[in-house]
């Protein structure tokens, strides 16, 4: 196993990754959301370091895809272990971005800021939704510096500004919770979700009824959205979810053979012993 | 005899009282947010509950984030013991103790640093919302302006001199601090540009604040107002760039340093193991338990291997179909029934939800030891 | 897209239903109705399991995992309360390997009230609920060692797993026990499938209980969720027949039913 | 080597060092794996207070009591007003005090008002999570069984993937009724059909889960054999 995964990390290679339809779909409706000065992306990292492995790689294609399109992002969390990746995943999108292009800088307090973690899951998010104040609502960033105060920020208002809502988790619930009460009387942003792939199949029922707008599946779909991303912007590098995606593969193919195996050797036991006995 | 009896009827009857409080009070819990959905957005609008709900949200919340203190506390009792009487496996405690500890001290510390820098930075930017705040309150005329104080909003000459006595010490206060700045960052060339620029930008500030004193201030007329629409615009200029210098000396200091060692050295790499065990399991799995022995199970692997199939770069090698079918697979069969699977759940969640706010258990199962 | 932040019509009418009907079949079974109650293939697993031990005179070992108190405990309760009437009647030995404090007090009381109730209550051993761990993978080491142990014929598995599935009931096969699962978490009954004899899925760990248990409010609560779940059954009938018609005959097209579900008070 | 690399290789190392003592459980639970799991535990265990306090009770409830939210002009006025009723917060914080009643034998029944007023609350707030959820799902449901091109030609892909999709939810529907028809009523025969095609959905299921689990180990081996590797290399190059 650890050979057949280890291989192509250490050799660095890396193959195109399967063609991800959903994550095609999702590049589409994240280009189609377009933001009036004052309207923002509200990015919700609700994983902790269980499933940094899908979960991570997803947020930086998400936030990345924004930061480019120079969209405010707010960034928060239901979930307190994902404490450390909603300042970390921002700053290291935004230094790569700055090496891409030379002279420009995406800051923290101009591009994306960080509510932090809030408790309370369903309860807070209907309360979000009906608050007439969002900066407001959401208090201080985790420096402690009132939202309000952020020029960007300030005047985003009601809900309704919030044009797209991204959630990123591997917890059961979570992601409920946000289809569930992210919405009121004549809005419902536009709903973009990057998932673990054990809860993929629960995702496409929520894709089928309109209630997701745009699904990343597991590694695989960041893997592809970065494809993607790198068909619009070619600078950009993503070489290292590559050869992830491809190590990947290569354990995919040593799971099945494992077990066809399993049931092989048996079988053919049992049809020795026949014709021995 | 007597008297036992009555203790225990007594009992008894607390009991019963406690128990019917219980339940009084989880259908009050409930009660407010079942209202809230069921009134109609026309009725609600009038009433003052709309504006509320933020605050009463927040109580609810403030009641169950009081909690935070019970897992603290257990983990001390149950571990503090251990490691204080060196009970077998102490040094385990000790461990816990020890990751407990640093974390909440280390959040804490960086906590309190970054706090006192969005003071400080607030302080700069005080001196933009004040000047804005001066202009809006004299257009709004004495007696109904924003601004409060329980002696009355002083007359506009003596703001415009508290704002000016404020910012020339807010500036003289950032020079100081810049220059300290500028030799921690000797050769990190962005810092130093930084610095050159927030420099410039304080002598623009520093200029326009200058020429207030110029003015007369007995009313607020073109001039009086473009001075000071020119005062906030360039504050706030000077209180981003010093924020952004704030954040570039906070990641330098100690208490950053170790809190990032905390998250990416200790916390995020066991997290990520203690699951990758997962990995290894399965792999181990494939082999031993996936036996196809039923129809189901067969007809359940063919499923999965489309799914597998289907998503790794190896899979159009075998098939060059094979992610549309699995696109298929997903969006079609398994969508419709995981969706029966979901709605079925759904009103079985339904139910339970109205069982356990209006507290219907059966005592036979054990509901009563709720 | 317009969201629901409250009731529209529709939803009201819904919700009454919702509580009506709980109402009534609580009533009906307290006047003493009797639900004829679907006897689910899990059910002849379940006994099955049990009287293949009562042969071979093995243990029977049943966890409820990570499942903490509430209805999903309760329900697995129905279950095992049954379960442990056999193995008290078999004079069988029995294991309930505990997760959370909370859960085994209650565990503890309803396996005696069953060996109580199968008239054995002398056999009944304290001992055979113990407690392993409240941390998911030594729980799951802890299981993993008792049954290499005790080698138990039938082991069952109720209740909310999460990732600590595969581990559990992989073990459960490698001592050659009949195994029965029963997950609440659709994501685990896959690993269940292939490694066990038999899976409830979802809702059936309910009607099994209720089946067995006859516990007034769990059956009353099944009865209702089918009503209700009729309910909708019959509107996406009447939906998919509508959507049809006006993609049939587009002069029909006025036809739209569904669209009362959206419809709010204003009437638009 | 300056300050900033010689944290970040030494978090590198250090964490190089956990992924194996973790790992090390694959051999056998011993007293190094269970030194890193506690302590593990004990940083999980340490973040949730300070986070509490820090993004939520402090800036949503204390600030606001407090009336610093408040901005004070160098000019001795205020932004605005306090408001009195942000006093009322000291109500709910009292009555979740009562948690702490759990460690005293004879109030801990105070605690179970907290814990059964969260429930209450949770469980009408599920009620309306579930109408909010499940009718887009219904209406979504509603396929046109027969589609049709702008030409007016059956689109039979299109129609036989609706009339598939629709069949399956309804059998699977149905397989979940417990309490109609009598024994071997159609309906109670039909029952069954459901159970094979949910097995589809569980191979989904089976294949998604398959690679999340691997996506977690892939990664740690990378970290081991490229990162730590690295980071173990110049270690020792720099000793």
């Amino acid at each position: 196993m650890i050979l057949a995964v280890g291989a192509p990390v250490f050799l660095g290679i890396s193959r195109a990754p399967s063609r991800m339809v959903s994550a095609e779909r999702m590049y589409d409706v994240m280009q189609g959301v377009t933001f009036a000065p004052g309207e923002v992306a509200m990015v919700w990292l609700d994983f902790g370091p269980n499933t940094i492995a899908e979960n991570e790689p997803q947020a930086v294609v998400i936030i990345e895809h924004l930061l480019r399109r120079r969209v405010p992002v707010v960034l928060l969390s239901q979930y307190q272990q994902s404490e450390r990746f909603l300042t970390r995943v921002p700053q290291e999108v935004a230094q790569r971005l700055e090496r891409e292009h030379p002279g420009q800088t995406w800051r923290y307090g101009e591009d994306w800021i960080n509510a932090g973690y809030k408790p309370g899951a369903a309860i807070f998010i209907q309360a979000l939704v009906s608050a007439p104040d969002v900066a407001k609502f959401l208090g201080r960033d985790v420096t402690g510096m009132p939202i309000a105060h952020f020029p960007r920020f300030a005047q985003i208002g009601g809900v309704e500004r919030v044009k797209l809502v991204a959630e990123v988790t591997g917890l059961v619930g979570v992601f409920d919770t946000v289809v569930q009460f992210f919405q009121k009387k004549g809005y419902r942003p536009t709903l973009v979700h990057g998932c673990t792939s054990i809860t993929i199949p629960e995702a496409y029922i929520f894709l089928d009824s309109g209630q997701l707008n745009g699904l990343l599946e597991g590694i695989a779909g960041a893997a592809w959205y970065s494809e993607v991303l790198r068909k619009h912007f070619p600078a950009s590098d993503n070489r290292d979810l590559l050869v992830t995606n491809t190590a990947l593969s290569a354990a995919h193919i040593m799971i099945i053979l494992l077990i066809a195996l399993g049931n092989l050797i048996p079988l053919l036991n049992r049809f020795k012993r026949g014709r021995h006995g | 005899m007597e008297e036992r009896n009555q203790g225990l009827s007594g009992g008894g009857v607390r009991r019963d009282t406690r128990a019917l409080a219980l339940r009084v009070i989880t259908f009050l819990g409930g009660i407010y947010f079942f209202l809230y959905f069921i009134t109609p957005e026309s009725i609600i609008e009038g009433t003052k509950i709309k504006s509320a709900h933020e605050a009463i949200s927040n109580g609810f919340i403030a009641v169950s984030s009081m909690a935070i203190g019970l897992g603290v506390i257990n983990i001390l009792m149950a571990h503090g013991s251990k490691f204080i009487f060196l009970k077998r496996g102490w040094q385990y405690s000790a461990a816990l103790l020890l990751g407990l500890l640093i974390m909440i001290g280390s959040t804490l510390a960086h906590w309190m640093m970054t706090r006192h820098s969005a003071s400080q930075i607030r302080d700069v930017q005080i001196i933009g919302d004040f000047a804005a705040r001066i202009v809006e309150d004299a257009k709004l005329g004495a007696g109904n302006e924003r601004s409060f104080s329980p002696t009355g909003v002083p007359e506009l000459s003596k703001r415009v001199s508290a704002l000016e006595s404020y910012s020339l010490r807010i500036i003289e206060k950032i020079k100081a601090e810049e220059s300290r700045v500028i030799k921690i960052a000797q050769g990190d060339l962005a810092t130093t540009q930084l610095i050159r620029d927030s420099e410039q930008e304080l002598l623009g500030l520093r200029e326009s604040v200058s020429t207030l004193s110029a003015n007369q201030w007995n009313t607020l007329d073109a001039t009086n107002e473009s001075a000071l629409a020119q005062v906030s615009q360039r504050a706030a200029k000077v209180a981003s760039s010093y924020a952004i210098l704030k954040r570039k000396e906070n990641g330098t200091k100690f208490s950053s340093r170790l809190y990032d060692f905390l998250y990416d050295g200790l916390f995020n790499h066991l997290g990520a193991s203690m699951f990758a065990l997962l990995g290894v399991y399965i792999a181990a799995a494939a082999y031993r338990a996936f036996r196809i022995q039923t129809f189901e199970s067969g007809l359940m692997m063919a499923a999965a291997l489309v799914v597998m199939l289907g998503q790794i770069s190896f899979g159009k090698v075998i098939y060059e179909d094979m992610p549309s079918i699995r696109q298929w697979l997903l969006e079609v069969p398994n969508s419709a029934a995981f969706r029966a699977i979901r709605l079925g759940a759904g009103v079985a969640g339904l139910m339970l939800a109205i069982r356990m706010w209006l507290s219907i258990e059966s005592a036979k199962s054990g509901g009563d030891k709720k | 897209m317009n969201g629901l932040e409250h009731a529209t019509p529709a939803v009201i009418a819904l919700l009454v239903a919702a509580f009506l009907l709980l109402f009534r079949e609580f009533k009906r079974i307290n006047k003493g109705f009797e639900h004829n109650i679907r006897r689910i293939p899990g059910v002849d697993a379940i006994e099955g399991a049990v009287g293949r031990c009562a042969e071979q005179g093995r243990a029977v070992s049943f966890t409820t995992a990570l499942t903490d108190v509430g209805p999903v405990l309760y329900a697995c309760l129905g279950v095992l309360r049954s379960i442990a009437k056999r193995v008290a009647q078999y004079k069988l030995k029995l294991l309930v390997p505990q997760y959370s404090p909370e859960a085994m007090a209650v565990v503890e009381d309803s396996v005696r009230d069953a060996y109580n109730e199968a008239g054995r209550s002398s056999l009944f051993d304290p001992e055979s609920i113990m407690f392993l761990s409240s941390e998911q993978f030594a729980f799951a080491s802890g299981y993993m060692g008792l049954l290499h142990r005790e080698k138990p014929g039938a082991a069952f598995l109720f209740g909310s797993f999460a990732a600590e599935s595969l581990v559990l009931s992989e073990a459960g096969q490698q001592v050659g026990a009949r195994q029965v699962a029963a997950s609440a978490s659709p994501e685990q009954v896959a690993f269940f499938i292939c490694t066990c004899d038999y899976t409830l899925i979802g809702e059936e760990l309910f009607g099994a209980s209720a089946y067995l248990s006859r516990d007034p409010i769990q059956v009353g609560t099944v009865a209702a969720q089918d009503r209700f779940k009729l309910i909708i059954v019959a509107i996406i009938s009447v939906g998919v027949i509508s959507a049809t018609i006006s993609n049939w005959f587009p002069e029909l097209s006025w036809f739209k039913p569904l669209n009362l579900l959206s419809l709010g008070w204003e009437g638009k | 080597m300056d300050s900033a690399a010689l944290w970040t290789s030494g978090s590198t190392l250090v964490g190089g060092i956990a992924t194996l003592a973790i790992f090390s459980f694959l051999i056998k639970e011993n007293g190094f794996y269970r030194f890193f799991e506690h302590l593990f535990i004990g940083i999980a265990a340490g973040l949730t207070p300070v986070l509490v306090l820090r993004d939520f009770l402090w800036p949503q409830i204390i600030d606001p009591l407090l009336g610093s939210t408040i901005t004070h002009y160098p000019d001795g006025t205020t932004s605005e007003r306090y408001q009195p009723l942000y006093l009322l917060y000291l109500i709910p914080i009292g009555f979740g005090l009562l948690y702490y009643t759990l460690y005293s034998r004879r109030h801990s029944w105070m605690a179970k008002l907290v814990i059964g007023f969260t429930l209450g609350a949770s469980g009408a707030l599920a009620i309306r999570g579930f109408f909010s959820e499940v009718i887009p799902q219904i209406v979504s449901s509603c396929k046109p069984l027969l589609v049709f091109e702008s030409g007016g030609a059956l689109a039979l892909w299109e129609s036989v993937n609706n009339a598939l999709f629709v069949a399956i939810l309804l059998l699977v529907l149905n397989y979940f009724f417990f309490t109609f028809g009598r024994e071997g009523s159609l309906r109670s025969r039909s029952a069954n059909w459901g159970r094979p095609l949910l097995m589809v959905c569980f191979g989904a299921f089976f294949g998604s889960t398959v690679m999340a689990r691997l996506a977690l180990l892939v990664e740690r081996i990378q970290f081991i054999v490229r990162d730590w590797a690295v980071a173990v290399g110049s270690a020792v190059g720099i000793g």
